[in-house]
């Protein structure tokens, strides 16, 4: 790409990376832990899982769909760990998770594509089922600890650090920068895209919508299997009514990127910084600390409004464009 | 001469296939009743209509306001909150917590409706004036209304017993007819009235179809988008009130929770694109009503709740499978 | 005797609810023609395209490529037996690079993935060839309609194809852009590739074509070599009666009153394009504006009609200053603007005929919000009759319709407005010959009532048949005003060109 | 040895007042979704604010995984003491552990967590589910003797462990009753809306078959009370109602002839809390389960219990 076009992309997304460091700087001078090894550690650990998901939730985004069974799926994948790890086999607590999250991801992409029914509908479909195999696995939603054999060695999945960095912050980067990859070198990325911005042109242009949609839903599945297994790995148990609201919270990082919901615009990189401004006004709110619930709301909710209305006028002042919200 | 055949046997089946798109959520709908008819025991009865018809009042309300703000190419997840503050208003009045309104029913509803109102305002205008995304902006009120209803009693639940309040949700016209099924019918007749007939109902769909269009034949986009959210709140608002109403509480923690999820797949069920345009308003009624009916049939037969969700998906799935668009 | 014909696709039979879009149609082709496929708007003739490249499902025929039976399931399929397809529609990603754009499905790689240089320098080098000076990483929606077009036109051609379809893909373009196009176009002939061409403009078909196939009303009508036509008879045979009336051309005076002009422009710029263009239309009078591609022209269109708020200089409306922010101002003005771009700023998809017709017109039709359906119902009546637009009824979806009955709903939900001032911009793009005739007659009809135009078209033999007064701008500055026995083609790019003579000469 | 440890970080992160001696005392909540959580929350907050401690709050959202995050972002803080309501007995252990070591005393109440008390936290401040689900069939069996009694069971939240401790309690219960049996088990979530269109269609299903309803908890309990009444049933007489919590509605109900009984799950643990607290710093060994006694609401004690309800 010639530089003035990453120059170009760069102040489109100005808006996300000044709202971060703005949250940031401020949340170093009010709380002095803040900038702790500890604490940074922690904030990128805890968020590496909704992290990974919304690098998948983007590609689904910028096709012009949407993944709510995302979080459903992270609980069964932990559940299936879970229930598996009887067996003292690594290798099945890790497969057999990561194949069924993955045909399911398969079963929604096939729902939207062949079936042709409306994202949003396939996957809030895909979320109560995975919800109920779940539920149904665990007797009606009995926690599961990971069996004792092999619990130490599943541990160091999510515990074990390298260069002081936890393992699935290291995950997360390896996945985020594989991603942008996918996305800005390899056709399949460009299709993605492509797809997002006019489904009927690019059938025209002879590309394959059905399978590009097909394959973004199945990815994002794999990932929740991956984040669910990070999960079970951090807590020794698999949680069937965990992760609730996992996908609004990948929806919001992705949409506060600058991914465009209708598709077609947007990017990985804007994304992982969606991430942690959402990471970083929660771990604000916890070391602040003497919040009551309700206010936590309240002031989550502000700091996002702050962000987006940041984001929209660096939008508004970067491209000029009248283009209607929606 | 095998092809001409398989052309005319195609042509019926474009009829079909038009007549199931047109109609498929009635027809899902008849087929889940005719199923239930069958299976599920004392379900045949007026009792059970009554009952579809009280409990599937708010979420035929947010449905309604739901189907507007999604042909204008939004969304609006804050239903579940709006719901939830304004029955918490109503609560504060009818218990005399906010001295300046007094205790007064028709005092309650009508502050209740004024700050749902206002949310309504907030959402419109980031929508519209500041073109934030729509999801974003709704969820950002998802989110604090939840706090903000909380926050208002802190956190507790409002009990209101033995008012003329708790009486409009538990009313039965002629001792028989639940008021809620005139209140749907009222709704529903303005909502297709404003859909159908007026300048605005034609500016909702055009802006969804097409903004820039809508906006070079000279709609005022800003003002018909923020109008939209507006009903959309306001009709959660209404549908908060019922909900507390006939509980003769206001649990700021439990009402409408879930309740955006259920009036999203109400309109989607009814055929409506997500992408905006079209407005169905009878698909989204039957769509509100399959929504219900699920929930009925699982407490009829009792179907263990892990089940239930799976059960709810399928039927979610088959119902916009049977109506959706063909692609050529 | 098989070989002869590229292509043949034999008694296609295609319905569509309430239309028989063909009816049994045969078609040939050629290895190394340019083959005309001409006809009404409606005819048939981008739905037989769309058949052969896979995008609808024939109801009956069989279609032979090189001497194989084919049956293409998608655009891909057909793409890779050779086929390469400019579509009537422009479709192409609007997000994406024009680079992209042009090759996107065939990208050339290196060994760490996409090698973007290439990409953008082929890209480059193509729309140079082209005569296109355009960032070819900029977004393909940061340009106008021509640029999108020629995109368009890059990316058929720079594949390797056996046939090109390229249905309309003149229709936005000017004078220059053609030459371009057909230049290129020639070249393809002589390597033997066939091309399939559609087009409502007649000169061009004479000029480039080898062959031509006639439909009507989704019927084959003939078949014949263009040297072998008049035009005469070629109109005659697509519309199906004598055309005598329909090659008429005429050019009045303006007759109307001095007075104060209705709208005044005076030293517009924007952030943009716009560098001080001015303008005056009186009462009545239809002025045109002529320019090369990118030279201002929908730009200056879009701020008269309060579309981009955003310039300097003024605007007056009967000598009175105003200032638009947005477009429903200048329409209780009586203005209107029917846009080039119907797909992204004209039509309603999903919506009926009649909606799409009246949706300017409501708040007239409307009391108190509530509309009047008879009255909404009588309108679009009148308007389908007058423009003659070929649908099944009112509430056929419009995009349905073909794309110069699309282009026809559009002019009336204008006219229905009876405006003061209407501004066409590429108002007859992709309008069939008969109709072009009808519209540049109610052209003449409605300035003939009091109302002023704004013509902006490409065709300058359109400019000059309908205008009283022809501005002509570049790079968003007046460079001349040609009128009465002035006013002719060869003035027009006389004007342009000694333009481009001076300013490089200063560059020099 | 442990508040030697705790005295260096407070030191630390010590704001302007010279004093090291205020505790930084820290509370996990898992949620707020009902009733019982918000009075719990508000319970602890008062209390300990009282007693002029810093005071760290954390909600979890229902969300083990929040939690987790939580905990981690509580550790990192280095407070005198945890307190964790843990959203499930699974899970939360690591995490806890990783406190114990930083050593920082962990005081589970509520919900006990898998693990070794000593290890994995210090005690663990709770009420007995189980005996309260126990408690409902016992006195029904006690109402009801040896005749039919089909009960419909309102749960609470699907996957909380009060859900499953209460429902584990009264299904090994009855299995001891030959009379006693569910014949309808539904979800009441802990929310009146939504028990009173569950027990509507119950009753639309079961009609004059249900004698009983137990219900996970009082709001679940009025929410029932009130689809009863709407059917033109007498509660108390065609079907009787017993819950767990001791909310006041509840009590008021069961003075007015509605319900049966209430089974005290004592929201506030504030006091108990600080009791331990109290404990611990001076050094005083602390029982691995400090037991928050229920107690039976019915018509022989409501009236003179309701002032003490919540
Ligand atoms: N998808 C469709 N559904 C229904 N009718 C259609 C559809 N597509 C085309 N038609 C109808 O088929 C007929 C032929 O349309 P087609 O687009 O092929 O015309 P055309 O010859 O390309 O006209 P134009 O010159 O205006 O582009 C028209 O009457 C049109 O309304
Ligand atoms: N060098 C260029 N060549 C062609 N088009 C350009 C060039 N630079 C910019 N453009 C784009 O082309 C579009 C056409 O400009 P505009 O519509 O104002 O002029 P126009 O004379 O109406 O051209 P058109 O023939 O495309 O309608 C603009 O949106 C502009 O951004
Ligand atoms: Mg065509
Ligand atoms: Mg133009």
């Amino acid at each position: 790409m010639k530089k003035k076009n990453l120059f170009y992309a760069f102040c489109k997304k100005h808006g996300v990376v000044f709202a971060l460091l703005a949250l940031i700087l401020a949340a170093a001078l009010l709380f002095p832990e803040f900038a702790s090894y500890g604490n940074v550690t922690n904030i990128l650990n805890q968020n590496s899982m909704i992290g990974i998901i919304s690098l998948g939730m983007t590609f689904v985004i910028l096709t012009g769909g949407i993944d709510l069974s995302v979080g459903s799926l992270a609980a069964l994948s932990s559940v299936l760990a879970a229930v598996l790890s009887p067996k003292g086999s690594l290798a099945i607590m890790i497969l057999v998770p990561l194949a069924v999250c993955t045909a399911m991801g398969l079963l929604s992409g096939l729902i939207i594509a062949k079936l042709q029914i409306a994202p949003f509908i396939a996957t809030l479909g895909m979320m109560m089922a995975a919800r109920g195999i779940a539920l149904v696995m665990t007797d009606g939603g009995v926690s599961v600890s990971v069996d004792t054999g092999v619990a130490e060695t599943f541990r160091l999945f999510a515990r074990s650090y390298l260069l002081r960095v936890p393992a699935p912050v290291w995950l997360f980067v390896l996945l985020l920068v594989t991603g942008l990859y996918i996305a800005r070198r390899t056709r399949s990325g460009r299709y993605v895209y492509a797809v997002g911005g006019n489904e009927e042109a690019a059938r025209m242009m002879g590309l394959q919508p059905e399978k590009i949609k097909i394959a973004v839903y199945t990815v994002n599945g794999l990932l929740a299997g991956l984040a669910g297994l990070i999960l079970a790995s951090r807590l020794g148990a698999g949680q069937p009514v965990t992760c609730d609201g996992w996908e609004m919270t990948a929806i919001a990082a992705t949409a506060i990127g600058g991914t465009l919901l209708s598709g077609g615009r947007g990017g990985l990189g804007g994304t992982a910084i969606g991430v942690f401004i959402i990471g970083v006004i929660s771990n604000m709110i916890n070391l602040q600390g003497s919040l009551s619930s309700w206010w936590q709301s309240i002031i989550t909710g502000l700091l996002l409004l702050f962000v987006v209305m940041l984001q929209s006028h660096a939008r508004a002042n970067g491209t000029g464009s009248t283009e209607i919200a929606g | 001469m095998m092809d001409s055949i398989a052309a005319k046997n195609g042509h019926t089946c474009i009829d079909w296939g038009q007549n199931i798109r047109k109609y498929g959520t009635i027809y899902a709908f008849l087929l889940l009743v005719m199923f239930n008819i069958l299976f599920t025991r004392n379900f045949a009865s007026m009792g059970t209509l009554w009952n579809l018809t009280i409990q599937v009042l708010p979420t035929m309300l947010t449905s309604l306001g739901m189907v507007l703000v999604i042909s204008s190419g939004g969304i609006d997840i804050s239903v579940g909150s709006v719901m939830a503050i304004s029955a918490v208003t109503s609560g504060l009045v009818l218990t005399g917590k906010t001295p300046l309104l007094g205790t007064d029913t028709g005092m309650a509803v009508l502050a209740a409706l004024v700050v749902a109102l206002v949310l309504g305002l907030f959402n419109g205008v980031l929508v519209a004036c500041f073109k934030i995304q729509p999801i974003i902006v709704t969820l950002i009120l998802y989110i604090a209304g939840r706090g903000i209803a909380q926050l208002m009693n802190n956190g507790g639940t409002i009990v209101f017993y033995g008012n003329t309040f708790t009486e409009i949700g538990l009313y039965r016209v002629g001792g028989l007819v639940p008021v809620q099924l005139f209140v749907s019918i009222l709704f529903v007749w303005i909502i297709a009235f404003l859909l159908k007939k007026t300048t605005f109902g034609y500016y909702v769909q055009g802006i969804g179809e097409n903004g820039k269009a809508a906006r070079l034949s000279g709609i005022r986009t800003a003002q018909v988008l923020i109008s939209v959210y507006v009903i959309s709140a306001l009709l959660a608002g209404m549908a908060g009130l019922f909900e507390c109403s006939r509980a003769s509480c206001a649990d700021p923690n439990a009402i409408g929770q879930l309740a955006e999820m259920d009036a999203i797949a109400a309109v989607a069920i009814g055929g409506t694109s997500m992408n905006g345009g079209k407005a169905r308003i009878m698909g989204t009624i039957f769509g509100a009503l399959i929504i219900q009916l699920i929930s009925i049939m699982v407490n009829m037969n009792n179907i263990p709740f892990a089940y239930s969700r799976i059960f709810k998906a399928a039927i979610i799935i088959l119902a916009v499978y049977l109506q959706r668009e063909k692609r050529r | 005797m098989e070989a002869m014909y590229l292509l043949e696709m034999r008694q296609i039979d295609k319905q569509f609810p309430g239309v028989h879009a063909l009816d049994h149609v045969n078609f040939r082709v050629r290895a190394g023609e340019i083959h005309a496929l001409m006809g009404e708007n409606g005819a048939g003739k981008s739905t037989l395209m769309k058949i052969l490249t896979g995008l609808y499902r024939k109801d009956t025929g069989e279609i032979i490529l090189d001497g194989q039976q084919v049956s293409f399931n998608s655009p891909l399929e057909a793409q890779r037996a050779g086929i390469s397809t400019i579509y009537q529609e422009i479709n192409l990603i609007p997000y994406l690079s024009i680079a992209e754009n042009i090759h996107l499905g065939r990208e050339p790689m290196n060994r760490t993935g996409i090698d973007w240089k290439q990409v953008n320098q082929r890209a480059e080098r193509i729309l140079r060839e082209m005569g296109v000076e355009a960032d070819v990483t900029q977004p393909l929606c940061s340009y106008g309609t021509a640029v999108q077009q020629m995109v368009a036109i890059a990316r058929a051609i720079s594949v390797q194809a056996k046939l090109i379809v390229m249905d309309e893909p003149t229709s936005s373009l000017d004078e220059k852009e053609v030459e371009i196009l057909f230049r290129q176009m020639r070249k393809l002939r002589e390597k033997g590739i066939a091309i399939i061409f559609i087009s409502h403009r007649l000169d061009e078909v004479f000029e480039i074509c080898d062959t031509v196939t006639i439909l009507k009303d989704g019927k084959l009508v003939s078949e014949s070599p263009a040297a072998e036509l008049s035009k005469l008879e070629l109109v005659s045979r697509m519309i199906g009666r004598d055309a005598t009336d329909v090659l008429r051309r005429k050019n009045g005076v303006y007759q109307g009153t001095g007075g104060v002009p209705v709208l005044e422009a005076h030293g517009i710029t924007d952030k943009e394009k716009l560098r001080g263009v001015s303008l005056r239309i009186r009462q009545g009078e239809i002025v045109g504006l002529a320019g090369l591609l990118g030279a201002g022209r929908t730009e200056l269109a879009k701020v008269i009609f309060g579309d981009n708020p955003d310039y300097t200089g003024t605007l007056a409306v009967n000598g009175q200053e105003v200032r638009w922010k947005a477009p429903r101002d200048a329409i209780a003005k009586g203005f209107a603007y029917c846009s080039e771009d119907r797909k992204a700023e004209g039509i309603f998809s999903h919506m009926s005929v009649r909606e799409n017709m009246t949706m300017a017109i409501l708040p007239r039709i409307a009391r108190r919000g509530l509309v009047n359906v008879g009255r909404q119902k009588d309108i679009v009546d009148r308007y389908i009759k007058s423009l003659s637009i070929k649908t099944p009824g009112q509430e056929q979806l419009i995009r349905n319709l073909s794309g110069g009955n699309q282009q026809k709903v559009l002019l009336a939900r204008w006219l229905c407005m009876e405006p003061r001032l209407i501004i066409l911009d590429e108002p007859t793009r992709g309008i069939d010959i008969g109709a072009k005739a009808e519209i540049e007659a109610l052209i003449q009809d409605i300035a003939g009532q009091g109302i002023s135009v704004l013509l902006i078209s490409s065709e300058l033999e359109e400019l000059v048949r309908n205008c009283h007064r022809v501005i002509v701008i570049r790079d968003g500055k007046n460079i001349g005003e040609l009128e009465s026995d002035m006013l002719s083609e060869g003035n027009i790019m006389r004007t342009i060109a000694q333009d481009i003579l001076q300013e490089g000469g200063a560059c020099i | 040895t442990d508040s030697e440890n705790t005295a260096v970080p407070d030191a630390d992160v010590g704001v302007d007042s010279g004093e090291s001696e205020v505790l930084t005392v820290a509370f996990s909540q898992c949620g707020n979704q009902n009733n019982w959580k918000v009075v719990q929350t508000n319970d602890m907050k008062e209390k300990i604010e009282a007693r002029g401690y810093q005071y760290i709050y954390t909600d979890a959202q229902d969300d083990t995984a929040k939690q987790m995050s939580d905990i981690e972002d509580i550790i990192s803080q280095k407070p005198d003491y945890l307190i964790v309501s843990p959203r499930e007995s699974e899970g939360l252990t690591p995490v806890l552990k990783s406190a114990m070591d930083a050593g920082i005393p962990v005081i589970l109440v509520d919900r006990g967590i898998n693990g070794e008390a000593g290890v994995d936290y210090t005690t663990l401040n709770s009420a007995d589910l189980i005996w309260e689900g126990q408690t409902c069939a016992q006195y029904m069996k006690e109402q009801f003797g040896d005749e039919r009694c089909n009960v419909v069971e309102l749960t609470g939240t699907p996957g909380a462990t009060s859900t499953i401790d209460r429902n584990k309690g009264f299904t090994e219960e009855i299995a001891n009753y030959d009379n006693i049996k569910i014949i309808a088990s539904q979800v009441g979530n802990f929310n009146r809306a939504e028990s009173q269109k569950a027990m509507e269609n119950l009753i639309q299903a079961y009609g004059d078959e249900i004698d009983a309803v137990f219900a996970h908890n009082d709001d679940n309990a009025i929410g029932a009370l009130q689809a009863i009444k709407a059917a033109g049933l007498k509660p108390g007489e065609d079907i009787k109602i017993y819950s767990m919590d001791g909310q006041k509605d509840a009590l008021q109900a069961i003075i007015d002839g509605d319900m049966e009984l209430s089974v005290l799950c004592q929201p506030r643990f504030g006091d108990s809390v600080l009791a331990i607290i109290d404990q611990l710093e001076a050094g005083e060994e602390v029982p691995a389960f400090v037991k928050n006694e229920g107690k039976l609401y019915t018509i022989e004690n409501a009236e003179e219990c309701l002032d003490e309800a919540y």
